[in-house]
């Protein structure tokens, strides 16, 4: 948030350069190159000629997380990978956004094994899930589009208590829904 | 080795090291997340200037425990997990380990399954070799050229979703055959396939066969001689370039290779372009087979082994007659039960010798599931191969060991 | 002093300097979509129409992200080194000319910022100048990826500044000065063989010095095939790989700058800058830096990246024995033209 | 590409059933068990072949030097190591516990032989690290899943699994599948031990 955090209180004026801000984020969402799996190979070919998802939505790839603005776990989160998905998340510099692409980073997919973390999102915060296994391109199209639509709403002033309120929030959120779910297993 | 050390020591290696009064050297972290290790490899370099001196692949970031899992599934069941293993040619995989499930029970699919499984471990070998050409000559820089490879694998993709509905984990093979039927307009995709590659694979030659930038990256890096080769066990390419001839589709046929005539291609140097051209030309064979199976595969006729109770009966059948469908709900609740024994059957994968051991102990699930996955070994000589090299060769070595990560931690 | 004529240059220079920002933004845009075209894709369309504000919504968003100052890093270094890289490029716009001196208002107006009688090796200096942004950069960051950036970013430029300057020593026998604005009007006499009009530019008498510069001119900007300092494959960002947001964006569009720098000037030296056909002015200046800015990108879509052992072997057994034997020939031939041989 | 090296097919075999490529059936009849027989009288237990795979069961401590010997023996020339891995016989037997399998192919006869040997929980394995490279990793991932210790192996660590996993060798058959716990987050508290699985057996 850098030059404009923490400046303004929620007026006229701020609501419109929340929404230049949004519209510019909302248009260049450049991601991170970073692929785990099955998923990560239709994920390239999102970007690929056919599809060209990237270039169309203005999403460069940028292979260092500091100059991310949104990660697409694609593919399976292994307990041997899961810190470094953290390290690569607490690496970017907010505001930053995550996709779980595919059933593995959603809910483990078919590997219930020892080795693997059930879902990306015991380790990051997830804006949007993409189903599928793995999910076609056009699929991860309308995640894409979704999380736009999410990003269009975003406000800068809403989260200026930092990270850890980020985190506290995320943990309360994930707790709810396990409640209304029951345990898992 | 004593006994008392079941747990090992982390090896802690400083970051930087003095290795005399005037040198040091710098231990350089490649990956997991790095553009050019292709997935979640790790590579622990050690560097003196640019120049390598320690090379230790580190590996498992993406081990998500298939041999176990498949050592809990009903052998039917687990072909799924096999796309799953090695992504970009999952066809293959289905078959490999298809086959193998095959030769434990002793049954054989009819003639046509066959060659339709031939060629669509064909086509998979084409579309993971145009995953390797793209991303082996974006490692090296040169950025258009995955995208032309992917722009052509999509054509690949959508004869495999015109069969199975699937593009890329395709779970299209079954024990005793096909399940689906082969839609007719099939092979006149594949035809169409087969007259538009060849130009576009021209077209790639045409920007890096020549280009000076090219040979200078790719010659003379990471030689590997024949002898080294065989001892480390490498199959596929990395063998065949340089000059060791063994392929299994040659010197062990399975399905009908012994029925059509191709060449194994070799190279000499046992280099980077020794490999790109062994591969290119790979996918030239590759062509040449299914254009013959085209030619040679009957039109109609089963696709699936009607009669074995190893196999799970036709959806005609089960709701018509009375023994179809007791054999199919003991099938769906049961299983099979092969006979007690083991078996290895290796399979010529685009990334070299993809073998399954299976033991059974008589039960409708695998005791022991072993997938001897190619790129795992084959990732081996990676130390060998960067020792002495500058660190920009370490990306050109691991594209042309032609990893997947999901096929080397499983 | 005369104010109006030190005004009218100051508002030239601002234009200049506005424009360049522009052009930049606008660089990348042209970029991405050339590259989308060759690689059979859209490129950017859905920001404004035909995507026209993409570069916009860059750099807005790019304003708005975190500003992230690694933990071990040199914390003044790492924040002056984008703002030295970003000052320095637009300046050597300033001795580029637009062309020759027109009348505004009864006011006789320069159309270039300044004419000094050492713009080359001004401009040369200002390359020289530009690397310390990304060796600070690189060695403030705290990462090994950035420090092996930086370091391979110093071999390269000194190697490549040499051959560079070597190259252009042709041109400077020929016209006999080192200003820009000079060098311009002495490619603006035609020469006639026999009744047949040539221009005099010198990519007509300095083919391999051309050659030889625009080698070293992709490499000194370092862009693909020279593109090691940030070799994505190798290096993730090179010396960039710990910036983020705004203070990455300095360095991204430094580059972007000194690619548009370098096209002025390979079209002012070579092909004879607003010298042309029908009427000469600023466009011809315009459509000759843009083809060179076509030629970069299409370098960038084509060719594989060097080796850091083969890039320093072009330049030191290759480029600069070259650059030697093509100064002492155009030397000889001067000496020959004017009779002294 | 040379065409003097290329070589033809082998005739393909009737399904499973004839001598194909694993050699002779008959284990008498077999030349590397007859060659193992005469060499190690001590070594060798027993050969037998299924689905016409030829399979040879030795004695630990003879394991390496049987192995080096297929490779050097000029008439067998096993030169490749194509796999080596491990199987966890608890349901099967009482004693030993694993069987370590070595599968070996000449490239010059394009013959396959498996190669066995039984191991205790707590015996050392000689490594085929000297005899063939291959077996570097290899070896190392059998001790990852099994805890098979290998003696002689220059750099026997995990190799799949994170080096710090300290939840034993998930191929072995008393660990369950999804293994003990769930994934921890480091700084996070640990949470509730995962429920233990009973193996689905029939």
């Amino acid at each position: 948030m850098g030059v404009i955090e923490n400046r303004f209180e929620h007026n006229i004026l701020t609501t419109t350069v929340d929404a230049v801000f949004n519209w510019a984020r909302r248009s260049s969402l450049w991601w991170l190159q970073f692929g785990l799996a099955c998923c990560a190979i239709e994920m390239i070919s999102a970007a690929m000629p056919r599809f060209d998802m990237a270039e169309r939505f203005g999403m460069l790839y940028r292979a260092s997380p500091r100059q991310a603005d949104l990660m697409i776990v694609a593919g399976t989160v292994t307990k041997k990978m899961a810190p470094v998905v953290r390290q690569l998340y607490d690496q970017m510099a907010d505001p930053k956004w995550v996709i779980s692409m595919g059933s593995c980073a959603n809910v483990g997919g078919p590997f219930d094994t020892y080795a693997v973390v059930q879902g990306v999102d015991q380790v990051i915060p997830v804006d949007v899930y993409v189903p599928g296994c793995p999910p076609l391109p056009e699929a991860l199209y309308y995640g894409v589009l979704e999380l736009q639509n999410r990003v269009i709403k975003y406000d800068t002033i809403a989260k200026k208590q930092g990270v850890e309120a980020a985190e506290a929030d995320r943990v309360r959120a994930r707790e709810e829904a396990q409640a209304a779910l029951g345990v898992r297993r | 080795m004593s006994l008392e050390i079941t747990e090992p020591t982390p090896v802690i290696i400083s970051e930087e090291r003095q290795v005399s009064d005037t040198r040091r050297e710098l231990v350089l972290n490649m990956g997991p997340q790095h553009p050019s290790t292709h997935g979640v490899l790790r590579v622990r370099l050690t560097l003196e200037g640019e120049t390598i001196t320690g090379c230790d692949p580190v590996i498992g970031y993406l081990h998500r425990g298939v041999e176990k899992l498949g050592e809990s599934k009903r052998y039917a069941q687990f072909v799924p997990w096999t796309d799953r293993t090695d992504y970009v040619a999952a066809p293959s995989n289905n078959l490999g380990y298809v086959l193998t499930v095959e030769k434990l029970l002793g049954i054989e699919a009819p003639e046509r399954a066959q060659y339709w499984r031939m060629i669509m471990a064909e086509l998979a070998r084409l579309a993971s070799h145009l995953v390797w050409l793209g991303t082996h000559a974006l490692d090296i820089g040169a950025l258009s050229m995955s995208l032309y490879c992917f722009r052509e694998r999509e054509m690949i993709l959508d004869i495999f979703e015109k069969f199975c509905g699937a593009r890329l984990t395709t779970n299209m093979m079954e024990i005793g055959g096909f399940s689906r039927p082969i839609p007719p307009d099939l092979p006149d995709m594949i035809r169409d396939f087969l007259a538009v590659f060849p130009k576009r694979q021209r077209e790639y030659e045409d920007m890096l066969s020549a280009n000076p930038i090219w040979l200078a990256r790719t010659r003379g890096v990471g030689v590997i001689e024949p002898d080294v080769a065989i001892n480390y066990g490498l199959t596929g390419a990395c063998l065949r370039g340089s000059g060791v001839n063994y392929d299994v589709r040659k010197a062990q046929p399975y399905l009908f290779y012994d029925r059509v005539d191709f060449e194994v291609p070799l190279g000499t140097h046992g280099d980077v372009y020794d490999r790109y051209l062994v591969r290119m030309e790979e996918m030239r064979q590759s062509l040449k087979i299914i254009q013959q199976c085209l030619d040679q595969v009957p039109t109609d006729g089963p696709l699936k082994l009607a009669e074995s109770n190893y196999v799970i009966p036709p959806h005609d059948t089960v709701l018509t007659t009375a023994e179809d469908m007791q054999r199919h709900f003991i099938w769906v609740i049961k299983g099979f039960s092969p006979p007690k024994g083991e078996v290895y059957l290796a399979i010529e994968h685009s990334k070299g010798e993809l073998g399954h051991y299976i033991v059974s102990d008589g039960s409708p699930i695998p005791y022991r599931l072993r997938i001897r996955t190619p790129d795992f070994v084959n990732l081996q000589s990676l130390p060998y191969m960067a020792e002495g090299a500058m660190l920009a060769d370490v990306v050109a070595l691991i594209g042309t060991i032609d990893i997947v990560l999901g096929s080397v931690d499983r | 002093m005369n104010w109006a004529a030190f005004l009218s240059n100051y508002i030239f220079a601002f234009i200049v300097l506005n424009v360049m920002l522009g052009l930049m933004a606008y660089m990348t845009y042209f970029e991405r979509k050339v590259l989308a075209a060759m690689q059979d894709r859209v490129g950017p369309k859905r920001t404004g129409p035909f995507g026209l504000l993409q570069p916009i919504a860059d750099g807005i968003k790019l304003l708005a992200k975190e500003d992230i100052v690694p933990k071990n890093a040199d914390r003044l270094v790492f924040l002056v080194a984008p703002l030295l890289s970003f000052v320095l490029a637009p300046l050597s716009a300033a001795v580029i000319p637009f062309g020759g001196t027109v009348t505004v208002f009864g006011q006789e107006v320069n159309l270039y910022v300044a004419d000094i009688n050492v713009a080359v090796l001004y401009v040369l200096a200002l390359g020289g100048m530009g690397v310390y942004g990304i060796i600070l950069g690189g060695y403030a960051s705290a990462n090994r990826y950035s420090l092996l950036g930086a370091l391979r970013s110093a071999a390269q430029v000194i190697s490549y500044e040499i051959v560079l300057g070597l190259s252009l020593v042709g041109v400077f026998i020929l016209s006999g000065t080192l200003s820009l604005v000079q060098i311009l009007e002495a490619q603006q006499q035609p020469l006639s063989f026999g009744g047949v009009q040539v221009p005099n530019w010198y990519i007509l008498s300095q083919p391999l010095g051309f050659v030889l510069f625009l080698i070293a001119a992709v490499a000194e900007t370092n862009r693909a095939p020279f593109d090691l300092p940030e070799a994505e494959s190798e290096l993730i960002g090179g010396f960039h790989t710990e910036y983020s947001g705004f203070r990455f964006s300095f360095f991204f569009l430094a580059e972007y700058i000194n690619m548009i720098a370098v096209s002025l000037l390979a079209a002012t030296l070579f092909l004879g800058g607003t010298d042309g056909p029908i009427a000469d002015g600023v466009w011809w200046l315009a459509a000759k830096a843009a083809l060179f800015l076509f030629f970069y990108i299409w370098l960038r879509t084509t060719l594989p990246r060097f080796r850091y052992d083969q890039l320093m072997g072009l330049a030191w057994k290759v480029l600069l024995p070259l650059a030697l034997i093509n100064i002492a020939l155009t030397g000889l031939i001067r000496l020959w033209g004017l009779g002294l041989l | 590409m040379s065409d003097e090296r290329q070589i033809a097919a082998m005739p393909r075999p009737e399904p499973w059933r004839d001598t194909g490529y694993w050699g002779p059936t008959d284990p008498d009849a077999h030349p590397a068990v007859r060659a193992i027989r005469e060499q190690f009288p001590d070594a060798y237990i027993d050969a037998y072949s299924f689905r016409d795979e030829m399979t040879v069961r030795v004695e630990r401590p003879r394991y390496r030097d049987v192995i080096q010997f297929l490779r050097d023996h000029p008439d067998l020339q096993y030169t490749m190591l194509s796999d080596e891995t491990a199987v966890d016989m608890l349901r099967l037997r009482d004693d030993p516990r694993f069987d370590v399998v070595a599968q070996l192919y000449s490239l010059r006869r394009r013959q396959r032989l498996r190669v066995k040997t039984g191991v205790n929980d707590g015996e050392l394995v000689p490594s085929l690290v000297p005899v063939f490279a291959a077996a570097g990793w290899l070896e190392r991932e059998i001790y990852d899943m099994f805890g098979i210790v290998f003696e002689g192996h220059p750099d026997l660590r995990r190799i799949l699994l994170p080096e710090d996993w300290d939840e034993g060798h998930p191929l072995r058959k008393d660990y369950p599948l999804r293994g003990y716990r769930e994934y921890v987050q480091p700084g996070f508290e640990a949470p509730a031990p995962r429920v233990r699985s009973r193996l689905r057996r029939p």
